[in-house]
């Protein structure tokens, strides 16, 4: 059924899509697309969300009415202090060179994309591709100017990143 | 002897004693137990402690096997309670495992095959953030990276300790050897003793001697015939 | 109205949300919104989504139907490996009610430390305490929506529970 696929496809892709990617993607023509905007629209109002279309694009956003939540919802994201496993994550990512989730769920020994999240929204982290590293912003709060700096840095650097290599090994 | 086992060296002696089972095409009972015991010991053996962490459970499994077994040749062999409990409990576990199985088959033909998706969060582009949390500071981080570290080494530490106390399988056939009857010898003759015709007499002889021909096998028993045709005495090496 | 404020939150998030938080951002208590789950599963299906509940956590996700689609959509390769070990260390957390780690231990009669640890760290299985749960993430790949929806629960876990109970004498 087209009208599923594409509120699937726009739920997860969370930007708007051109008519011809989705057509593509559903195996159909970019009139019959267009032509299941309307059913789209009513379809989406009943879960609550809102077909936006310009013409071109198309994509899946929640209702006007919800704006105030909305902004609740992101300012929730950064309020509070950091949890001990924000605070872990923020610390490995530190010692670490560049480590990417995996490396870091994997010496937590629990899966870390939450924390991760949480410290990405803050701006304490970025991710380029798979790597994670500290912000300038949180090297400056920290008063260094670069990673070796960070309190015994070699040596816990080192050791982690020799049992890291250890694992490999195996 | 034919037998292929194929296992995960952190399966488990469950699953690779069901396994031995369902090859034979059995139901888990005691003579099914008893018949699979040869096979057992020899994956057991196969097995060492550089690829099995935690041997000592095989182990457990085997001796418990050799006792059922023991028990099969020698029916006079009266069990004490703790060998009872033993027994049971590795029926038990089979039959929890057979269970396990079955489980285990529907989430294989599910995983993976049709996931449901949800989407990811969007960070908020346009405006970057930078909020922090004011416990922050370079000595907080040292003290959790240390932690972390600490723990992060130690998972090694158990597997050593686990590997050494693990048993050695030539120790417990030795045990059991010790556990065959208070007499320290048997013979066939006495064993057929209570067999009421020739025919069932026979019958008794020939399947004994089939057995214990296995536990010879093993080196487990030694049998001596003093004259051709004369009586065969068993004993433990 | 509640169902739909449930909605543009679950939308927002993507990553599964405790009711909990639900609930603060919601103004009203925990106990409301669980209550609201049928009909937000209801909500949902009408616009071809799925709720997933793992007993704590609620998810927006996409049907199971439209799992193809989407791996065309998204273009990224699955983990879709178990070892053995993990496989039955993951079944028996399935199908067990909050198991430890020593009754898995017990059950498969070998230390299970790693297998747990593996699964943890993929977040298929969560630790509270000593218990061990699935997550949302473990539903998402099994494709189901709540625990019972496990092939044949209702009879496995009674099969399991009965025999373990049997423990008694030992």
């Amino acid at each position: 059924m087209l009208i599923e696929k594409i509120i699937t496809i726009l739920y997860l892709s969370g930007d708007p899509i051109s008519c011809d990617k989705i057509a593509s993607l559903c195996e159909v023509n970019k009139e019959e697309v267009v032509a299941a905007i309307k059913e789209l629209e009513e379809t989406a109002s009943k879960a609550s969300l809102l077909i936006v279309y310009d013409g071109e694009n198309l994509s899946l956003v929640t209702k006007k009415e919800q704006s105030a939540l909305v902004e609740k919802f992101k300012q929730k994201e950064l309020e509070g202090d950091l949890t001990p496993a924000n605070l872990q994550v923020l610390t490995l990512v530190a010692y670490l060179d560049t480590p990417n989730k995996e490396t870091i769920s994997y010496i937590r020994g629990v899966q870390s994309s939450q924390s991760i999240r949480a410290l990405l929204i803050r701006g304490l982290i970025k991710k380029e591709g798979e790597s994670l590293s500290l912000t300038t912003e949180a090297f400056k709060y920290l008063g260094i100017t670069k990673k070796e700096e960070l309190p015994d840095f070699e040596r816990i650097n080192q050791s982690f990143t020799k049992k890291l290599n250890e694992k490999e090994g195996q | 002897m034919e037998f292929t086992v194929k296992l995960d060296r952190f399966e488990g002696p469950y699953t690779a004693l069901l396994e031995l089972i369902e090859n034979k095409k059995l139901s888990i009972t005691e003579i099914s137990l008893v018949s699979v015991t040869d096979d057992y010991i020899a994956y057991v053996r196969s097995l060492n402690d550089k690829n099995v962490i935690d041997i000592s459970q095989f182990v457990v499994v085997a001796s418990t096997l050799m006792l059922m077994k023991a028990k099969s040749l020698f029916p006079e062999m009266v069990y004490t309670e703790e060998e009872e409990r033993q027994i049971d409990d590795l029926e038990k576990k089979l039959e929890l495992h057979t269970i396990l199985k079955d489980a285990e088959l529907g989430i294989k033909n599910t995983f993976a095959k049709s996931v449901l998706y949800s989407r990811a969060y969007k960070l908020p582009e346009s405006v970057m953030v930078f909020v922090i949390d004011t416990r922050l500071s370079l000595q907080l981080l040292q003290s959790i990276a240390s932690m972390t570290l600490v723990t992060f080494l130690e998972p090694k530490v158990l597997t050593k300790i686990a590997v050494e106390k693990a048993i050695r399988i030539e120790n417990v056939i030795e045990d059991i050897m010790t556990r065959i009857k208070s007499a320290q010898t048997l013979s066939l003759q006495t064993m057929s003793q209570s067999a009421g015709t020739v025919e069932e007499k026979k019958k008794i002889l020939i399947t004994s001697f089939m057995a214990i021909l296995e536990l010879l096998k093993n080196g487990a028993l030694s049998a001596t015939q003093d004259e051709k045709g004369g009586d065969i005495i068993l004993s433990k090496i």
